[in-house]
Order: structure tokens, then C-alpha cells, then sequence
């Protein structure tokens, strides 16, 4: 497919910064028209947990990220598409993943954010486990009912 | 051929990965979880509904009926909970 | 309804700084999960335009967006929202319009995200006019057919 | 009453903004429009395909067939193309 970008995924230990990473798919360029960032952050549950650590799949987890990425870019036309995942122990308030879609249009950048995550959290082999208040390792997080339904609304797209 | 294990699959095993020869008979997924949980209680434990494992082969997800043959690579593992 | 948030609904001639605003919706919390961003831009359509330029509707414009926004509060459960709407001379690259929607949970925050872009487009009163390459002031932008259907999705939204 | 004109209707009319006395009979934004477009060739230009026309009364958006009595700021615009 001629002049399809090419997603930037990466998989990290460091936090992420998000003005940097718009800018890098931005900056310099006048055809851009619409970028949609989702971010999503460690919440605290209330108070009940100290951190949450995040176990990954080296190797799969980049190989299935950008497999769901390219799938995005076949299906919409983006300018530009960046998802980064962090693993280790992440505190309340600190960043878990960024994915940033840049298009002509906002409706695209929308559907490919939202879609790149629905299928992250399905897809992407990593596990969250939860660290309580009291600094104690607690239960591993269960996959929702409702992540899984999440993915099923791109229903043309072609498991693999 | 190397098997993988992640969160709690690699806790209830008690291992991260390990190297084993595939034996006779084991044609498909399906097979391998049933001649890994017979061969203790660890694996018992991690194995015991194997509909909630889920499995890649040379690191790309597919379904129980896979033929295992040739893997080099096969890893098991909870529902995915990242994001 | 007690504990909603109040929108921060800005009209202005400066650019913003997407990372602060950012911050501003998040830094010293633990409950919010999720921020979707969606950042508009100035195109130069394949180098025809030099400039966009945004006329508005000074007390009507802030009015209408925050109609808009606080009907985004009652329909999701936001944590923070923020729209921030840029008038008067736009070069091709600069920003023209953002929004910012946190939440706990990240559906919630990419509906709330889209959904005040497709009321923005079709309700505040704004207007954009095209300078062509050759510093000419042309063309005030056509409404598009599109972007007024974009709206129609969102059916139960009362039309006040 | 305060009349306001934006974009190209502003243009078309020749002015942002104005004061009038509304006259008798006129009840409805439609009747407004219609008296406007008799006054000069700008208003007739700016005002032709009135169901262009959007308006907002007090700074909120009403349809052609809302009352103007008692309105302090009515005003008149195209389609908006912000965002």
C-alpha cells in the first residue's frame, strides 16, 4: 500500500511525554489536520492500592501491538500513529499507555485511537497485578466482560 | 521447544519458562494442556481451566486446535490486562 | 448534581500548550484513568491556503461551548473537560481548536471527546475563511453535510 | 434592539452590527428577514436564501420561527464551520 506510514510502537520501563511524541508526528508538517491522544493513567482505586505492576511478553508485546496498529492504518487514513506501552511498577497518577492518532479528519483520528486501544487491552500480552495500600502484592486484575464487548464493535475486523 | 509462562499461569507453575520435547501424541494445544497438567500440582493448579488460558505459538495468539508441531516457541498465560 | 465538574471553556487568540493543559486536569490526582485529547489544525490543503482565518461570535461563542460542555457533564462521567476554541488569523501546522475529556474509564472519555467536537462544529459560532497562497483573503468555508450529520449520532442530545 | 451580522452575511449587509426599531408586523424571525431583505440591495444579497440564514436571539440559537419581541441582541450568521 504506497505511502502508508509506518505505526511507532514501543514498549518501555521509562514514563512517556506526551507533547514530545504529538509533536515528533507534527511537527514541520501542514497536512495534519486532526490528532486524538489517549492516555491512560494508574488510578489509586480510592485509595486501596499503592501501585499496580505491569508483566508483559517481550517480543510478542511489540510484535502484537504494531500487528494491531497496521491493522488500524489499512483501515483508516492516518498521517500518523504512535502507541507506547510501559511494564514495571507504576504508581497512582503516573502513565500506564499512550496511543496518538494523527489524520486529515477527526473522525478518523478518533475511530483509530479508540480502536488501537480496544484491542491493546484484548490483545497485547500484558498482565496488571494490584499492590495494596499496605505495600503487600495483591490479585492479578481479571480481563472485563466489557473490554472483551469493547473490541467486538470493529466487527470487520479480521482476527488473526 | 520452549515453553513460556506469564503472571499468574508462571506463579501457579512456579517457573518463567522451561525446555521440554514434545511427546507422542501431542498434536494440538489442547493436548499440550492436558499432558502439562498431569505432570504435577503446580501445573495442575495453573492448567485447571484450561478454557481461561490463552496461548501464542512463535508469539502470535492462536486457539486451542493449533497444531503444535514446529513450534519453537509456545506460551501460556491469563486474558490480557493491559492498557 | 452534586460533585459534577465544572467545564474550562477558554476562547482565545493565543495558542495553548496541550502538555499543560494536560496537567492542569491531572497533576495531584489518582482517579482519573483515562484523557482523550483532540487537537484541531490548520491545513494548507496541498499548499492552496497561507492562512485561516476565524471569525466568532464574542459571548456567544464561550455561551455556546459551555452549553455544549455541561451537556458532555451530564451524560458521562467525567473527572475533567476542558475546550479551549483559537479566533483570528490561523497559519497551516498551528492549532485551531482543543479538547480534553478525563475519566475513570476510557469509553467515557472518547465519547465525551467526539461528542463535544461534533456539537462544536455545528453549533458554535465560529467562521472560517481561507487565504490563499498568494495572500488573497478568499472563500469563507462551506458547512459541510458531514460534519451535520456527525452530530445526528448523538440522538438523544436535547436541542435547546 | 441590537441586530448583528457575521461572516458573509456581515459582509453581504455592509456592517457587524446595527440598532433598530422593530416595526409593526414583525413577529417572527422569518418576518424580520423578509423586512430586512426590502431595505437595499446588501440586505437582498446577504439574506436571499434565508433558509441559509442561522440566528441566534440573546446569544442563543432559535429557529425562524421564534418570537423577537422583547429580544436585546438578535443575530445573524451562516452555518457555523469552527473546530
Amino acid at each position: 500500500m504506497g505511502g502508508a506510514i509506518v505505526p511507532d510502537v514501543r514498549i518501555q520501563a521509562e514514563d512517556f511525554d506526551l507533547a514530545a511524541e504529538v509533536s515528533r508526528l507534527t511537527d514541520g508538517r501542514s497536512d495534519v489536520g486532526a490528532v486524538v491522544t489517549f492516555a491512560g493513567l494508574c488510578r489509586d482505586e480510592d485509595g486501596r492500592l499503592s501501585a499496580l505492576e505491569l508483566e508483559h511478553y517481550p517480543g510478542m508485546a511489540e510484535a502484537e501491538i504494531t500487528r494491531i496498529a497496521n491493522e488500524a492504518v489499512a483501515r483508516w487514513p492516518l498521517k500518523g500513529l504512535t502507541a507506547i506501552h510501559r511494564y514495571g511498577r507504576i504508581l497512582p497518577g503516573d502513565n500506564i499507555v499512550l496511543v496518538i492518532a494523527a489524520s486529515s479528519h477527526r473522525q478518523a483520528a478518533f475511530e483509530a485511537a479508540s480502536f488501537l486501544m480496544d484491542f491493546l487491552k484484548t490483545r497485547a500480552p500484558f498482565w496488571k497485578r494490584e499492590h495494596g495500600a499496605d505495600g503487600t502484592a495483591g490479585n492479578w486484575v481479571e480481563a472485563t466482560e466489557a473490554d472483551e464487548k469493547s473490541s467486538h464493535r470493529w466487527s470487520d475486523f479480521t482476527q488473526r | 521447544m520452549k515453553l513460556k509462562y506469564f503472571a499468574w499461569v508462571r506463579e501457579r507453575i512456579g517457573k518463567a519458562e522451561e525446555d521440554i520435547d514434545l511427546p507422542e501424541g501431542v498434536v494440538s494445544v489442547r493436548d499440550l494442556l492436558v499432558w502439562l497438567r498431569a505432570r504435577d500440582d503446580g501445573y495442575s493448579e495453573a492448567l485447571r481451566h484450561p478454557e481461561a488460558i490463552r496461548v501464542a505459538i512463535n508469539q502470535t495468539h492462536v486457539d486451542h486446535r493449533e497444531p503444535v508441531a514446529g513450534a519453537r516457541e509456545i506460551a501460556l498465560f491469563p486474558p490480557m490486562t493491559g492498557g
